[in-house]
């Protein structure tokens, strides 16, 4: 009798399947550390931050601002800007958002460790009616609106009073959640999976957003990543790896979508520790050395742009004829001219699991340098010991990828380009330890030029100062690729951020 | 008996010393924490500052009293990444592990225990020597290369299991997340747990069959047959029994193996059990969990031996538990 | 009744070699086994002279010609297994990997041995608390996979030579490590050999004729005990050139610019299902005949010499 | 390389009547213990029989298959093992394994076979058998176990009992009980027996009969007493010599020269040539037959020659 009965309750376990009208599965690489937007500044925060909160404004897919909880916006003075907020905008938790809540949260980034350094620029946030407040800056910035993009209105009544932001240990914000964001998160197992359900009361009606239940799941391993997707496991994943784009694309009912992003890969020479890095000559010949157009071709088939300078043809200071120039007689001449004619020995280190294929692209780096004479001594890290060593500038030659917060040149050039400056900040990871206190006194004028034409120059000017002076390698700007089953309507939603706009996605039936 | 368990009760404790001292030591070692915890944008001073809320910036023996103190409390760290007490964090994980090696030995001894034996009683068969061949082969064949493939074949080809993660999970108990009462959950088992037994099968076929083959030499089962019993009681009750002891005592040793390929295999598959998570924390620098972790399957290591030498005494009763320990 | 010992002298070393020599000829599988161990040893010795190109030529990596297929592929008879995804001749890494791999096993089974040996004669020897001590100890090294053991070697030993300097050493790291993980293995026999020897009446007469009892373990002991340490030993350079294979799969072994087979075969998994299979699957075949031939050879020597029938 | 083939036993043949005792003597590896197995087809892989004829009652045992043998062996034939600690089933009880072999060979229910077993225990003269039924082998001391056995082999009533070498790996008090008990329990039910022994000692209080072999040979073959007190092969005396009884205190034993050749080693001729202190050109060639020598049958030249004389001698005389 006891044996029917265990029995029983198998089958009925067994045959017990929730029926659930559209679910999306997705598959990214990594999850967020935290529910807490502001604990730390990384593609997964945001990309969450996306899903269940709501950007003041956010960029569309041609670089324009779009308004989201902010439904216009305009100068008052060289120092403020006027936000208009959207009404009749709930939480989850049923509170009402206004402008109290943008104060707020403005006011937390000012706290937090990581947008600390971003939100420092703005002095003061006022409120001037419910949906009304005006933005204070210390000085001009022209990128107040890029910085804004950041702003996730978190609901003030839910959080006050429990909102520190700590690093480690558990917080308030870091297991709560109330944004008024397309999805309401449902379940989370911190590791391998968010299940999260379609927000009823969602401000925005005309969303084509149609997926009720979405569930993300981590996958680390990019081929893993992309054989649950061609098993039917999962919808949409994304990146996928250069490799295997081909194979993806051959298989039918898969789409992909691929997006040139910003993020540019570049190396560093060390100048104080090798005195050779200190000829331009030299720098030239290793930049003349290394064929970016190769690399892209052959390890990154293609998904990638190879870059002659540091600004993405988006940013400011883009230069159109500034092209990667591969020659190896030029730079053998080059080192002759520097007297080192026989070459000499460096060491590298990269990352080898932190951007798409690092360790091949610094292998092959390595190859391309030995034809002009340096022998490079490669060493390949994990990304948790890699940046150690970078802090500590270990190496005479190191990788480095960057995005620009603020989709604008002038981040680039602050972190990489700038004479360290451990007071300020600036330089913080200039590994070249290159440092030319006119280009310093450019990127600071640049900071503050509201002109957008006398910015352009300012910013032009400094990127070819760095081309001139050769003063780092540009490598390539990485592509961000998508794919997804094909009834997912992932090519309206995909930007080149990487931060897919998830509640507008529509899935075909 | 109970000197027994006291004596195992003392054993166990130094090697949990000796454990710990490793386990702990390596922190600090694998990578910086803190640079994993904070944006790029992060000034240097603030992370010194912030190492030094963490105490990382201690003597090491400071660090570990202070590590020991609480790992007596039970309190093992709290987890960088995770944000929660490291050993909850592990123990949430524990039911996955324990699932799909629970599966995996079960599909060994399924499997294996009538293989050894066919292969032990009629050597020169020409099935027992195919099953010896095959035993080579997979012997030969490291797990990962296994499990590639059969993601490969079963997921990408033929479309049959899913590839990665565990899929639906029903909770028992209020901890116990099982996923072997449904359809979703089992179906994601099949593949890891699968590549884990081929992994695992080719050594106890063979150690069931050496075993076997010497028990089926001994005077005993020579009297056996004099007596003349039947082959099936001769094979399956005299001889099995006698064959299970070392296979019970290896099989114990094994352990420590089984948790390095459920490393492997839940990597690859995403399991989402102690193995993945000890990569993952290997790869987040989160210490805490490292260490947490060698503590732990340290700490199952022990409670297996001592189990496996209780079963030990249960099957064999010649032999006398107290001679066992130091 | 139990046959008489005839006097003090030990099987002969010299017999058994030929007594083995004389099996292998006789048996096919064996013969095959120990051909192919053989040439793997010759191609792993000869690596530099039978490589198609120099692996330390700057020129060697190109990556004009990544992923050339196989040449009965490709029609390109420059590269005879095609080339990886730098553009390397697979052939070439291939040998040099072989030999990067052949020479992680052997040496680390042969501390494995040297410590084994020393630890299971002293613990048979001796027996009582140091024996009881040493097994508990082996016991405990064995419930820490190699895997384990590795990471935290790994990090001791980047903090001792610091990260640049470590990559160097990731070779002899990588010995030691399994090295010194696998040795209760052949503590545990030799311990049971040496407690069956023990009680032999030639030891008795040793010990009664006055022979220091670590000549007695050398020299009477040890040659007795010598049949099943062949067996293992075979056995664990196999297994140690897995678990290179997998702590390099899991991205803990040899660094990429000096593969093994096991981190080529991890190289080669992301291009496995993108149609440039044969960058994973030709060292992966290679892996798996090279384990398959010492298993193949450890089991022949295992049922030929038989270890448990020479006690008597 | 083709594994070479050797026979163990060569040319022999030898008939026990009904309740008869015998005894097959010789050194170890004469082919004394193969010899007992080969009787119940039970020589150990990759042994086999490959010619010759064991018949049990004009049954042919060599043919059988392994379900007719199972009803041979324990049932009609039985066999008591040498080494008692070896023998019984470390991980089963007493009792499971004296009932095993009941019910393997009748349909009586686990109880009657239960009282069946006690009976017999009591019979071998083992104390509180209830208590015994119980325990593992373990427990039970060497003697108490070559008794077990003995209540094993006489549970279904055999014809014949098999005893190899039963008191070998026993203590010289423990070994002459033994002994008693089997001769009363073989006299008491009439019951054949095979006592393989290398011990004249032990046959002599035993055996009516004797067989003595010698590299897979017999070379002798008559009644015990006559033997021991006359023995006529010169390895018969060789072996009688070498008992301490024989010889005065404080001498030497006396040790045949030598020792038994191993299978592979096999002389030519006779066996025994290269240690027979009498040998000849001839018996290095040709294989001795067996003759009656008025004491027993003996398989020697020597003999053969020397009765031959006598008869010669005799023949002269008359």
């Amino acid at each position: 009798m006891k044996i029917k009965v265990i029995i029983a309750c198998c089958l009925a376990l067994l045959l017990y399947n929730k029926a659930v009208a559209t679910t999306l599965k997705i598959a990214n690489d990594t999850d967020p550390v935290s529910l807490d937007p502001h604990e730390q500044l990384s593609e997964s925060t945001l990309q969450f931050s996306h899903l269940v909160f709501d950007p003041l404004l956010r960029w569309n897919k041609n670089g324009q601002f779009e308004p989201r909880l902010a439904t216009k916006w305009e100068r008052i003075d060289s120092h403020t800007v006027r936000f208009f907020l959207r009404k009749n905008v709930a939480f989850r938790t049923g509170n009402t958002f206004s402008a109290k809540d943008v104060v707020y949260t403005i006011e937390r980034l000012k706290k937090s460790p990581d947008f600390r350094a971003m939100f420092d620029t703005i002095d003061k946030v006022i409120m001037v009616d419910e949906y009304t407040i005006d933005v204070h800056t210390i000085y001009t910035n022209p990128l107040l609106l890029n910085i804004m993009t950041y702003v996730f209105p978190m609901d003030k009544a839910f959080y006050q009073g429990q909102d520190q932001i700590i690093k480690y240990g558990e917080t308030f914000a870091s297991r709560h959640v109330s944004g008024t964001g397309p999805y309401i998160l449902a379940e989370r197992k911190l590791g391998s999976s968010m299940e999260l359900t379609r927000n009823p009361n969602y401000w925005d009606k005309n969303s084509v957003g149609n997926a009720d239940k979405v569930i993300l799941t981590p996958i680390r391993a990019d081929s893993t990543r992309l054989a649950a997707l061609l098993s039917g496991d999962v919808d949409f994943i994304f990146p996928v790896s250069p490799i295997d784009i081909e194979r993806a694309k051959k298989v039918s009912g898969i789409q992909l979508v691929t997006l040139p992003s910003t993020r540019i890969l570049l190396l560093h020479m060390n100048q104080n520790r090798r005195k050779e890095f200190q000829d331009v000559r030299v720098r030239k010949a290793i930049n003349l050395a290394i064929n970016q157009a190769l690399i892209v071709d052959k390890i990154l088939k293609g998904y990638a742009t190879p870059a002659g300078q540091l600004s993405s043809d988006r940013f400011l200071g883009y230069i159109n004829d500034l092209e990667p120039e591969y020659n190896v007689d030029r730079a053998l001449k080059l080192m002759k001219e520097a007297g080192y004619e026989k070459g000499f020995r460096i060491s590298m280190m990269a990352p080898n699991n932190r951007y798409m294929s690092d360790e091949k692209v610094a292998q092959a780096i390595s190859a391309m340098l030995s034809r002009i004479g340096i022998t490079v001594d490669l060493k390949t890290l994990p990304k948790a010991q890699y940046f150690k060593e970078y802090d500590n500038r270990s190496a005479d030659m190191m990788m480095l990828g960057w995005q620009s917060d603020t989709m604008d040149s002038n981040n680039l050039f602050e972190f990489i380009i700038a004479c360290p400056d451990a007071n300020t900040g600036m330089g913080a990871y200039n590994a070249s330890e290159y440092c030319r206190p006119e280009i310093d006194a450019d990127i600071r004028q640049a900071n503050r030029e509201m002109n957008p034409e006398r910015r352009l120059r300012l910013l032009q000017q400094i990127e070819r100062k760095i081309y001139d002076d050769a003063a780092v390698v540009p490598l390539y700007w990485q592509s961000l690729t998508w794919a997804a089953k094909g009834n997912v309507n992932i090519n309206d939603i995909v930007n080149d951020q990487n931060y897919p706009h998830i509640g507008d996605l529509f899935i075909e039936e | 008996m109970l000197i027994f368990l006291l004596r195992r009760l003392l054993q166990a404790c130094f090697v949990m010393i000796i454990i710990s001292v490793i386990s702990f030591s390596i922190q600090d070692k694998l990578g910086d924490p803190v640079q994993q915890m904070v944006g790029m944008t992060v000034s240097p001073e603030e992370r010194n500052q912030l190492r030094n809320e963490l105490g990382l910036n201690d003597g090491f023996l400071v660090q570990y009293w202070r590590f020991a103190k609480g790992a007596v409390h039970g309190d093992l760290g709290t987890s960088y990444y995770y944000k929660e007490p490291a050993l909850d964090v592990i123990l949430e994980k524990l039911p996955a592990t324990l699932e799909l090696a629970f599966c995996a030995i079960l599909i060994v001894i399924l499997i294996a225990t009538p293989c050894g034996v066919l292969a032990a009683i009629k050597p020169k068969h020409i099935l027992s020597r195919l099953l010896m061949l095959i035993s080579s082969i997979g012997l030969s064949v490291p797990i990962f290369i296994v499990a590639i493939l059969m993601v490969y074949i079963f997921s990408i080809e033929l479309n049959i299991a899913p590839s990665f993660g565990r899929g639906q999970t029903t909770e028992f108990f209020g901890f116990w997340e099982s996923g072997l009462f449904n359809k979703d959950g089992l179906s994601h088992l099949l593949l890891p747990s699968l590549s884990l037994s081929i992994a695992l099968m080719p050594i106890f076929v063979r150690l069931i069959r050496a075993e076997m083959m010497d028990v089926l030499q001994s005077e005993y089962i020579r009297f056996a047959w004099s007596k003349g019993l039947s082959a099936r009681r001769i094979y399956f009750i005299h001889a099995l029994k006698n064959t299970m002891l070392p296979v019970i005592t290896v099989g114990g040793i094994q352990a420590g193996t089984l948790v390095a390929y459920t490393i492997l295999t839940e990597t690859i598959f995403q399991w989402p059990g102690m193995g993945f998570l000890f990569m993952d924390a290997v790869s987040r620098v989160d210490t805490p969990l490292v260490s947490a972790y060698l503590i732990v399957v340290g700490g199952i290591f022990v409670i297996t031996n001592t189990f496996v030498d209780l079963i030990y005494g249960l099957f064999n009763p010649t032999v006398r538990l107290a001679s066992h320990g130091l | 009744m139990k046959p008489i010992k005839k006097d003090l002298i030990h099987p002969i070393p010299g017999s058994r070699w030929n007594h083995i020599l004389s099996g292998v000829v006789g048996d096919k599988l064996a013969m095959l086994a120990l051909i192919i161990f053989v040439f793997y040893c010759l191609i792993a010795l000869l690596a530099p002279l039978v490589a198609p190109y120099d692996v330390s030529d700057p020129a060697f990596m190109d990556l004009m010609n990544s992923e050339i297929p196989p040449s009965w592929i490709s029609g390109n008879s420059q590269f005879l297994l095609g080339t990886d995804a730098q553009g390397r001749d697979l052939l070439s890494v291939i040998l040099y990997g072989t030999r990067l791999s052949l020479t992680i096993g052997i040496c680390a089974v042969l501390i494995q041995v040297t410590l084994g040996i020393c630890i299971g004669l002293v613990a048979g020897y001796l027996g009582g608390r140091i024996d009881n001590f040493l097994m508990r100890c082996a016991d405990i090294q064995l419930s820490f996979s190699n895997m384990m053991v590795a990471i935290v070697f790994l990090a001791i030993f980047q903090s001792l030579f610091g990260m640049a300097r470590y990559q160097q050493l990731a070779m002899i790291i990588l010995i030691l490590v399994i090295g010194l993980t696998e040795w209760p293995l052949f503590a545990r026999t030799i311990r049971a050999s040496v407690l069956a020897e023990k009680q032999q009446e030639y030891v008795d007469a040793a010990r009664v004729m006055g022979i220091s009892s670590k000549r007695i373990m050398f020299r009477h002991i040890l040659p007795n005990t010598l049949s099943p340490i062949l067996v293992i030993f075979t056995v664990q350079i196999a297994n140690a050139i897995v678990a290179e294979a997998a702590l390099s799969f899991l991205g803990l072994g040899m660094p990429a610019t000096e593969p093994s087979l096991g981190s080529l075969i991890s190289e080669g998994f992301a291009y496995m299902f993108a149609g440039s299979w044969w960058i994973c699957v030709i060292p992966s075949i290679t892996l798996i005949i090279l384990i398959l031939a010492m298993n193949l050879l450890g089991d022949w020597l295992r049922d030929h010499l038989n270890p448990r029938a020479y006690k008597d | 390389m083709k594994k070479r083939e050797l026979a163990a036993l060569i040319d022999v043949s030898f008939t026990l009547n009904r309740g008869e005792r015998i005894a097959i003597v010789g050194e170890s590896g004469a082919g004394k213990s193969i010899l007992g197995f080969s009787i119940v087809n039970l020589i150990s892989k990759p042994g086999y029989i490959e010619s010759g004829s064991i018949k049990l009652e004009n049954k042919e045992l060599t043919t059988m298959n392994l379900r007719q043998l199972q009803e041979v062996r324990g049932k009609r034939i039985a066999m008591i093992f040498q080494d008692p600690m070896m023998t019984l089933n470390p991980v089963l009880t007493i009792g499971n394994q004296l009932v095993e072999t009941i019910r393997s060979h009748t349909n009586i229910s686990y109880k009657d076979a239960r009282n069946i077993a006690i009976e017999k225990l009591h019979n071998v003269q083992i104390a509180s058998p209830e208590k015994r039924f119980d325990q593992y082998p373990h427990e039970l001391s060497g003697g108490m176990r070559q008794r077990v056995i003995i209540a094993s082999v006489l549970l279904l009533n055999p014809d014949i009992i098999i005893a190899d070498e039963p008191t070998t790996a026993l203590d010289v008090t423990i070994q002459a009980e033994i002994l008693q008990l089997l001769l009363t329990i073989c006299q008491d039910n009439g019951v054949a027996l095979v006592l393989i022994s290398h011990d004249l000692g032990v046959v002599s209080k035993v055996a009516e009969r004797t067989l003595v072999m010698y590299a897979g040979h017999i070379v002798e073959e008559g009644p015990t007493l006559e033997i021991i007190n006359d023995p006529q092969h010169p390895y018969t005396q060789g072996l009688l010599n070498a008992l301490p009884q024989m010889t005065i205190p404080g001498q030497r034993l006396n040790q045949i020269q030598g020792s038994m050749p191993s299978l592979a080693e096999r002389p030519s001729g006779c066996a025994f040539h290269p240690r027979c202190p009498y040998a000849t050109q001839k018996c290095k060639q040709e294989q001795p037959q067996f003759i009656y020598s008025g004491v027993s049958s003996v398989a020697c030249f020597i003999i053969e020659d020397m009765l031959n004389e006598f008869t010669d001698t005799d023949k002269e005389a008359l």
